[in-house]
Formats: C-alpha cells, structure tokens, sequence
C-alpha cells in the first residue's frame, strides 16, 4: 500500500525514530534573522541538517518593465541548490524541481505579504540551500518568511512550515531525509498560525482518509513550534537576544 | 491569459452565481465537465489517449523502450509523464522552453501517477542494474479550457491503461525486442486526480477557464483504487482553511470513484 | 546510382507498392477544417498514417515589435513532432531539420496570402505532428493552407502538397515512409493549382533529367487530388458535409 | 540585409536591366562568378580550401576522426557538413545560435553532398556497428556577397577532395591510429550545387548580395558527374511556373559541368 | 555595480587619499582585510569552509567523486574549481549563466591552484585511462564587497585542505566505496592568491568593492608554498608599467606569506 | 617544481628549441592589413602555424541600446574558434575559455583605442582563429590592433603581443604548442611600445622570482618585433608594399 522495503528500523518498540526523535518531536531547528549585509533583509535556518540562507531586496524597480504590475508590487521567488548541498555534486543549472519548489514557495508567501502600496516594483526572495536533509522546502518558506520580516515588507501574518508524514504506519512530525527515502508518505504544509490559512500543501505517498487528516493535525503543530522560533529570531535581532543565538 | 479589469468584472459575475449556489456554465459545485476518453488515437504509440474534458483537449502518447535505470534504483523500471501546451490550445501560449507554471502541471501529473505506484515497475527490468524499460506518457494540450491537471491526468492514466509493452532480451549487452511478445503494462491501482477551486469561501470542482482565471487559490488530490489519498498539490495565490482541505479530501473521493468506473473501461475495452 | 539495398518489395510485378498501391495512386487522405475551439482557424489532416493538426491566430499583435513591419502583416509558422510521433521517443527541443521545414513551409504558404492589408501584425501557423509516416511536410502544408483559409485569412490560391519520387527505378505519386527509406528519390512538391505556380520543391535523391521532370508532373498531379479534398473539407464545414467527414 | 525603400528601388533598377537582358554586374544571365579555389589553407586540418565565389569568401576544414556509428548504420562511416556566417562576414550577421537561413543553408549544402554520395561512406567503417571513420566538412563564411550555397558547397566539396584519411585499428575498443597510413577518401562522384534566382520572370544564376536582397524566388539544384540531379530546394517567398522549374534543371546541369572541371582539378591536384 | 557620476566622486575622493598614503577605509596601502576561514561549514561535504575577507564572503563545498579521466590524462584525477555569486550576495547580480566577469573569476581560481600543483592529481587515479578521483570544489559568493578572487581562492583552498577523500575500487568496472577508508587529500603546496589594484599610480592589495568600482586596472598573483609565482592575470581598463608588475610580484609573494599561515592552521587542524 | 616530464627534447645541449629557434627567437610571423571587404577594417596574422582573421564594425549603434553607453563609445570583442582549428574538431557553442579570453583581450585593447568622440556606440571586434597553435590570444590581439587601426579608430598606441616562458629550466621568447603542453611555464604579455604600458599579462606555471622577472622583459623584446612587423602591414596596405606581403 504504498510503503517500501528498508533495512533502517524507521520506528522502534519505544516509538523511537531513526534518529532519536519521538513521533510529535521535529528536528533541532535555529533561525537567525539578519546576517547578510548587501540584503535589505535576510535569515538563516538550521533545520536538521538542511542549512539554508535567503536573501530579500526589494522593493525594487522590475526589469524588463513589462513584468512589472500597475496595480501591485509583485513576489519572486527562486529557490537555489548549491552543488555541493546534495550527497551527488549537483549540475548548477536550474532543475524542473527547483523551478516548481520556486513557485509552490512563491504562492505559500503570497497571502502573507502586503504590496499594493508599491506597484510597479518587485520583492525578490532569494533562497540558498547549502545543505539539504530532506524538508529543505518547509525550511525555506520558514526562513523566506523571516527575511520578508528584516526587511521590513508589510505582511498580514508569517508563513511557518513542517511537514508531517507517515513512517512505520504511524504518522509523524517532521519528516526527516531517510524517512522521507524509505517512508509511506510525506506532507509538507505552511500555514499562517493567526490567519489560520494552510498556503502550501503537497503530498507524496499513500494515506489513508484518517490518517490524510491526522497528518495535516500533526503539520500545523509542528508549524506553530516554528512561528514561535521565527518570532524569536526577529525579537533576538530587534530587542536583543535572551537566549540561544 | 487575464486582463484585470475585465477579471475583477468576471470575478464578481462569478462569485455573486456561488453565493446563490450556482455556477457560470450552469453546473453544480461539485460537478466536473464531460469527460470524453477516445484510447488508440496514435496507433503507432504503445498506447495513447485523446480527451476531452469540457474543452480542454489533452492528447497523450506513450513510448515504452529499453533505458538504463537510474542510479541505485536497479531492479526498478523507468515511468516519466510529460506535459506541454502546444501554441494552438490558446492565444496566449508562447512557444520556446515550458514556463513554471507547465512544469508544475507536468509534475503534478506525474506525482499523481507515480506515487500511486500505477505501474509496478518492477516488472519492468531486462536485466537489473543494466537495463530496464522505460514508460514514457507525453501528453499534450490541444485546447484550453481551464483545470488541464486533470484532462492532462487522465489522458495519461487512459493511455497508459491502453497500452502494450513489447518484450526485449538482453544480447551482448544491447536489449532486442522479442517480436510477437506484446502484453499489458502491468497495473496494480488506477489514480484518479481531482482538481478543486476556491473562490470567495466557496470550493468549486473542476474549474473551466474562466473560473481559473478568477479563482483564489486550488487543490490537486489524487486517489487510488482503495479510497486512499496518494498525492495532493495545493496552488495558487491564498490559503485554504484546514477544514477546507479535509472537505477536499473527501471531494475528491467521491469525484475520483466516479471518473474511476470511466477509466476502467479503458482497460476492459483494451 | 543511389538506390539502397532492401529486403523489401518496392514494386511487385504488376506494379502494386509495398502498401498495396498503385504507381499513381495517393495514400488515403482526410482533411478536416475546424475542430479547435481556441485557435482561430484550424484543420485536421489524415495523410497515410500521417496526423497532423495545425492552428493559425492572426492577425494579431506582433510581440517584440521589432519584429513586425509596418507595411504589411508577417507570416510565421512553427511546424513541430510531438514526442510519440516518430518510432523513438523524439527530445522536445525544436531539432535542425523542424526549423528548416518551418522555414520552406512558410515560404511556401507566403505566395497565397494576402497580408498587406495587415501591416503591424503577424498571422501565426502552429503544426504539430501527432503521427509521422514519411511526407509529414507535404500533408503539413496542405492542412496549413485549410487552417490559414478557416482562419479567414485573405488568399490568392490554396496551396496543396504531395511528394513524387523514384522507388524500384520508376517514377510513383506520394511516397511513404518504407519507400522513403528504402527508394531512391524523393520529391516533396506544394502547387497553387489556380495560379500554376509551384511553391515548395526539394528533393532528396538521384534523378535523370528525365525523371527530374516526370516527377515534377507526377507530384502536381497529386496536388490537384489534394486540392479537391481541401476545398471539400472547408465546403463541408461552411456549407454543410454532404458525404465522408 | 535589407531596407525596404532602397529594396525597392535597387529591385527597379535590376529588372530594369534584366528586361534588356542585362545583370547589374555585367553578368549573363546563365553566367556564375569568378571561382578561385585554393586548397589546403587548413594545413593542420586533414582537408581545407578557401573559395572565393565573386565577393564571397568561405573556409571549409574537414576534420576526420573515429566515431560511434549511428543507430542502424552501423556500416556506414558519417558524414556532416555545416555552416556558419561569421560575424566579420557582413554588419548583420549576429553571433549567438544560427537562425533559421543558416541551418537551412546547412543543411541544404549538406544534402547537396550527401544524396550525391560523394564520399562511399561504406569504406569508412573500423568495426561495424562498433566504431567508424567520420568526416565533418565545416564551413565558415568570412566575406558575404549573395549565394552562399553554392560558395559552401564548393568549399565542401573542394575540402573533401583535397583529404587525407587516417587509418585507425581497434585495440581493446579503442580506435587506435595507425601511422603513416593515410590514404584518399574514396570518392563515387563530384557533386555541384547551381543556384538560381527569380526576379520578375527572368532566371538569374549565381545571384550576388544586391540581386539576392530582392529576387522573388531561388532555387538550388546539385547534379552529380553522370549529369545525374540529386537535390534540390525552393526557396524565398514566391513561386516557379513547371517549365521554369524544367529549365532551372537544364540550367543545373551546364553550369554543373562546367565547374565540376575546376573541382576536378582539385583532385587531380591532390 | 556603479553609477558613472558617483564613481566620478568616489575616485576622486580615493584618490585624494591615495596621494596622501591612505585608503578610505583606514588600511595601508599593501593591507589585506579580516581574513576569517572557518572550515567544516558543510559537514555532509567531503571538505568546506566559509571564508569572509572584509565584508565578502564566500561558502566553499568540495565533493569528491569518481569520474573519467579527460582523454590523454588517464593517469590523473580530475580537479575542477567554480565560483557562482549567488544573487542574494549583491543587489546588481542576476540569476540566468554566469557573465564573463563571473567566468573569469572562476577560471582564474581554479588556474591559480592547479598551476601550483596543490593537490597531487597523480594519486587520485582508481584504474589507470578508466576510473580517477574528480576532486570539485564549487565556490558561493554570499556577501559581496570587492575583490572575489582571493576571497574564493582561500575559500578553495580552505575547504581543499580540509577535506578527506573516501577510497574506491573497481569492481565489475563500476567504482564501488571502501567503507572507512578516508584519508587527506594528497596536497604538494599551498597556493594563495593576492590581488592588487591599480588607482592613478596607486598600488593597492585587496581592493574592497568602493575601490574596485573605481580602479584602472587590476592583477591577480598567486604564489607557493616555495615563494614561486605560479600564477597570474591582469584585468582591467589600463595598463601598468614593467616596474609596476614586478612590484606587484614582490608584493603577492610578501603577503601570500602571511596569508599561507593562516591557510597551513587549516591544514593542522584538520 | 611545476615541470612536466616529455619524450619531446624542448631544448638541445647547443640551445635550439624543438622547431629549430634559438631561445629568443620568435615564429615566422606574417601581418597583412585588410583583406575582407565587408567589415570596416580588418587583418589577417599567421604566427607561427597559427592563422588568425580580425574583423572591425565600428563606430556603430548598439543593440540591445541599454548596453550603450552616454559618454563614450564601447569596445565589444568576440575571440572565437573555428571547429577544425584545433586538433580535436572543436564543438561551435562558445567556450568558457573563448568567452575569458574575449574579455581579457578586450581589456588588452581598451587603454589603446580613444573612443570618448562616439557616445552610445560600439566598435566590434570579431576574431576568428581559423588554425590554432599555442599562442593565439597573442597573434589575436596582435591582428586586433591592426584591424582597428585599418577601421580608423583613434588609437594612442598599438598593442602588440607575444609570450615568454620556461622551457627546460629556461626562459624563451615565443612558446609553441608543444612547449606550452610539455614546458614549465607560459606568459603571454600584450604591450603598447611607445606608452610602455603592459596590456594583457598571465602566467600558468612555476617561476622564481627572478624567472618571473626575465620572462617578463623578455616578453617585451619579443612585442616590440611583433610592433615593427604590425607597423609594416599597415604601412604596406596604405603606402604600397616595399618587401614581403
């Protein structure tokens, strides 16, 4: 039923996972907003072991002007594997993937932002995967939604992201690279935790009616576990930092 | 293929028809448009659809061949699913390389395939590691009329359903056909993609140009055989509510049985 | 003398081809005028295993403008295969050998339209080649002239296309796919039957000069033929079918 | 190349002399351009020339080397010819990839060779289906003054003619070069290509840049040494009457001879 | 990355700083910035490092893979160095293939460390003319602010030092892992790189971006372990006088000292 | 120390190279003004059996016009292969290395050429190396000067070019092929004699100090012949040729 063969025990007795982790339990994640300095605005996420860097400018004149709106300022988004994020050297030109995460990325943060006050411009979101652990594009909207925050472009709420997904017949939170290989089924979700709007969904594997709701449940958790990181690395960088930098 | 001020104008006219529960061409919310699937349209393929889903027409070609498997996937055969708009489905299709949005349907299309495991492709090894046999489903789009997830969807899946493979053995390391050997692509499921919009808070099934011109946002969920869910692509500009996303799973149960029992005379005619 | 070895009969001895015809006899042909809902004009055409549609838009704005020519509208033609048309698998990158074609077919069509009522714009033939079987630019171009006429562009002339060639060292009407490949001369003619003038003309193959010119004759032969399939095929659909469709 | 006023009167002008059966160059009507071929300009190239035809320059190198044969012709040997307008050849010309007039001036000079066979391609094999000779003839346009088939094909051709092949063996599947063993490529035939315009009514051979800027129509036909046509292609945006397209033939065949004597002298050269 | 009337300032004021022995941001004139290497930055790749020189910074990953030998070479392993600026590092950079700039950059540091021989491509061969070991190092630029060439140079180097290269067999000709074998990269030297910038008669090391925008011309000098020049490229709009360039060569192998001991606390520490 | 082992005898016990010179003794080298009648200037160089043809339009408009330039005139250099030029039949799409030595002869011509009287125009300079031998971008940019110069652009000086390098522990004017691949080292210099400015200067191998130094002045003798040479074809083109053409 949609399940594949593996040696890896995804899931013990204890209900332990490959890699330590309880079924509710993501991966360490840390978010720094800031760091790049030709950026109007920029975050870096530690999501597992994906590391991922973004940078926002913006808003800005578009070129070619034909691109450009009247009505509205418009969101780009290009999410970019460096060769050497991948366990086989990747080819630098842009992958079909890498053009389709772009746009599922793109329509994920478009309800977030505000930008009817500046037609004619654009805001450009550029994402930088430096290592990739499976879950890069949950951890890149996350962190894309921080950026969009540094540099001070207006937003209705922040996108956070996790997935969920089904390992061992057990749904679970986070979805990590060896699970999502050898799992049954993986379901990266954003959600903007105040406006209670799911805005990217995809799903890859067999569910069964129960467990397709369960597994957006689970999402949304682990989705609320990241706002609080996201608005924990603005504060950090705004009013100082408290705690783990 | 949208020009503002007449969208907002067509937006309204739409959305006023949901408030009363009703729909531009006439049609209930959760009704899809004739369907019209005509299997063996290119004989020379292996297999091959043309439909028509209201007017939107997708025709989709298959090629089986020997191919290498990929890398550590060896005991596996390959199954790609392209799709293209050719410049004669509308005036606003331009030519030159697919642009995101047509590499989001291919995609989207092939996951629906893919990862309701269709096609065993496990039967479908010549030798492992050294050579397998590769399905190739290339759809493409003859007419445009809104929703081509799942016209392009079940041109594949009818055209896939319709074909034969041919036998090959390896000799001296080069795969040769064994004549005479046809058989069926062996199938263990038949996915159905069921493609949603959201207008104002209403969910639409099926969306024709207009509707997709206006709509907020739109969901692609796939099912198999079993009721299972096996692959789902939330687009477009606005979010959904998640007990809107459950109703949509629900929706595209009960749509996908229904366009199922159309399919599987594909496979019985075949 | 250019012949090439083959095990198959190319013409038996009471004079019937590989497929069963005779020396001047066309393959079955059957042109469509319509069908596309979108395109604004558009044909259908059954040449042999051949199936090709073709749309044509137009006139219309012509993008980028310096493209365009402020005396007279410009006509463009794509002529393209589908990737399942031929026996492998073609790569969907527009090849050398569909531009050259895209090219004689426009120049071929160029004769019989009447543009310069049109300055500015730009009429846009899209062919695509469901199913190839040998002659795919005669059957091309014939079902071009239908579209560009239910397109309702002005015309001088149809322009209707069969191939002559050289197979078992005679001279037959529309060669197919096997005696392509295994004859030894090809002839792809596109004619204005009305204006007597002869629009497309290549040839691949050794010819005597004799032969050069009964093929020439054979092939306009085979135009005329066309020519009345074309005219029946817009008379069924703007008056009414009267037999086959 | 052009500029529609000057175009026009430059056209005027042309037929204007043409009526009374004069070129604006002087030319008969059935008359070609000086032809100097000088063979071996590539000397590190195992063939080359450089052909002046009037004010057109080209530079054909033919390189020679092992390859993979292509599918189902496994033994025969492979040939290609190309072209290529060099951006110093004319202000227009623009670097990046060939627009549609340069790949059909390929293949059209390409053709022109190859339905001619010219080269028994039979001979050039190492091991069938395994490994065989290729010989890729690549033109470069450096000055452009009209009729650049003909100018190509004769560089081709004179470049062939003038070629050495290597030997090669297999050892261990790789070809392996055997010194001191070049021989002639085997030559059948000498194919010339005769190209012609069509201006008003008047058939015009060997067109130059201000003849080529504002013919109707043209036509290229090659004829092999048994006075044999073996290609042809119509081209530019008119049409030719069956009888002009006769004697555009008859015409192919005299001038053809006549310059296959100057390519022979290439190869008695050689 | 400049606006005419505003460099026209800038240099003026550089200038003027220049003639007085200062730099506008306080450094002497043959003053590198803050060199800080942190290595390790990509724990999955098989070496890396993030470098920030000033206010550039540079992420480097080093994948080490089997690959074939380039012809002629097949008792070599395969080195190849890129650089790609990433388009967050600078407002004027745009996405699409890298413009000759970017061009230049990459094959400047990927000349600089293979002409010194840094890494010893002679013991990375698997099977001799069949199988070597392809050592990549692809450089990312992050942040920019002038002078990327020894920016990456030492992000290559860097990552190169630190890096461990897993072991390979040949079995069945397929390059199959020896688990727990990894061992150094054979390294011969250590290369570094000093860039130098020309303003009026103003030698400069390290230019930052304000005074890149507005420097005459430019070289790149790289050095080894021996104080050997192993490398070189001028750039830009101007010239410099023979006494210049030597100068320059004194410089580079001066600071190429300093910067190598930082490099060797790499080597040390892996 | 950088060297590389050979078969090949680079210099023999009585100081002859391997294509009998003497160590500061440069190719054959032949220079010829104009020649091509289309561009606005042009010249032709063979450098030892490298064959070289330069082609110059210019003053003209740009296009695309944003690449132009208000203040002064631009300098756009194309240095391209032909596909037999080089013993293994070169693929036509441009290298990475045509495209790196396209910019660094640019910027080896840019200090010669006064350009500041044609605002918003390009001059363009096409190179085609027609036979290749070790050294091209040196003879390229030795014929580039003529060519501009034949075209009529204001030039402060010429440039002139030629390489030094370390041969069998020895310094020597004018690598060849053979020693470039076999040799220890290779420094092609681009010079203006009389503003005594070094244009265009790279290294690829081992030298000490003092060998850097020696190659570089022995460079410049050998740019110097090159500029007598450059000098004389003009001279021969516009005041009649007095000796070898």
């Amino acid at each position: 039923m949609g399940g594949r063969e593996s040696e890896l025990v995804l899931l013990d007795e204890n209900g332990i996972r490959c890699d330590g982790r309880k079924v509710d339990e993501p991966r360490r994640i840390m978010i720094k907003a800031g760091g790049l300095k030709n950026a109007d605005g920029s975050a870096y996420i530690e999501f597992g072991d994906n590391k991922i860097l973004v940078g926002v400018f913006g808003p800005r004149d578009v070129h070619p002007k034909h691109m450009s709106n009247t009505d509205t300022g418009i969101l780009r988004v290009r999410y970019h594997m460096e060769p050497f994020s991948v366990s086989e050297r990747k080819n630098p030109a842009p992958s079909r993937r890498e053009i389709e995460i772009s746009k599922v990325i793109k329509e994920a943060l478009q309800p977030a932002v505000i930008l009817d006050k500046f037609p004619r411009t654009a805001v450009d979101v550029f994402i930088e995967v430096l290592q990739a652990d499976g879950g890069t594009r949950c951890a890149a909207l996350s962190a894309a939604s921080v950026a969009l925050a540094d540099a001070g472009i207006p937003m209705r709420d922040m996108v956070a992201a996790c997935a969920a997904g089904k390992v061992a017949d057990t749904v679970v939170l986070d979805v990590n690279n060896e699970e999502d290989q050898a799992g049954q089924a993986d379901m990266p979700i954003g959600y903007m935790p105040n406006l209670k709007k799911i805005t990217l969904l995809q799903l890859d594997g067999v569910l069964t009616p129960e467990e397709y709701k369960k597994c957006i449940e689970t999402g949304i958790i682990g989705c609320k576990i990241v706002y609080d990181l996201q608005k924990k690395a603005l504060h950090d960088k705004y009013f100082g930092s408290g705690g783990e930098q | 293929m949208s020009s503002s001020i007449i969208d907002e104008l067509k937006k309204s006219q739409i959305l006023e028809l949901l408030e009363q529960g009703k729909r531009i061409d006439g049609r209930a919310l959760d009704e899809t448009r004739e369907l019209i699937i005509e299997t063996n349209a290119i004989p020379k393929a292996n297999g091959s659809a043309r439909v028509r889903l209201g007017d939107s027409e997708v025709v989709c070609g298959v090629k089986i061949q020997p191919d290498r498997p990929f890398p550590d996937m060896g005991d596996k055969g390959i199954f790609i699913c392209t799709a293209e708009l050719l410049p004669l489905s509308h005036p606003s299709v331009e030519t030159g390389p697919p642009g995101p949005d047509v590499i989001e349907l291919a995609r989207v299309v092939d996951r629906g395939i893919r990862e309701s495991h269709m096609i065993d492709l496990s039967q479908l090894v010549i030798k492992k590691d050294k050579s397998v046999v590769g399905v190739f489903a290339d759809n493409v789009v003859s007419d445009y009329d809104g929703n081509l997830f799942d016209a392009c969807a079940y041109a594949a899946t009818a055209a896939i359903l319709s074909s034969k493979t041919p036998k090959w053995e390896l000799n001296d390391d080069i795969p040769t056909l064994v004549e005479g050997q046809e058989s069926d692509v062996p199938i263990t499921t038949i996915p159905v993609s069921v493609t949603m919009g959201k207008i104002g808070n209403h969910i639409i099934v099926d969306p024709n140009a207009d509707e997709w011109d206006v709509m907020d946002a739109r969901i692609t969920i796939t099912t198999d055989s079993d009721g299972n869910i096996c692959a789902s692509q939330k687009g477009g500009n606005d979010g959904f509510s998640m007990d809107e996303i459950v109703r949509c799973g629900e929706i595209s149960i009960m749509i996908g049985s229904k366009i199922r029992e159309k399919l599987k005379q594909v496979k019985e005619g075949n």
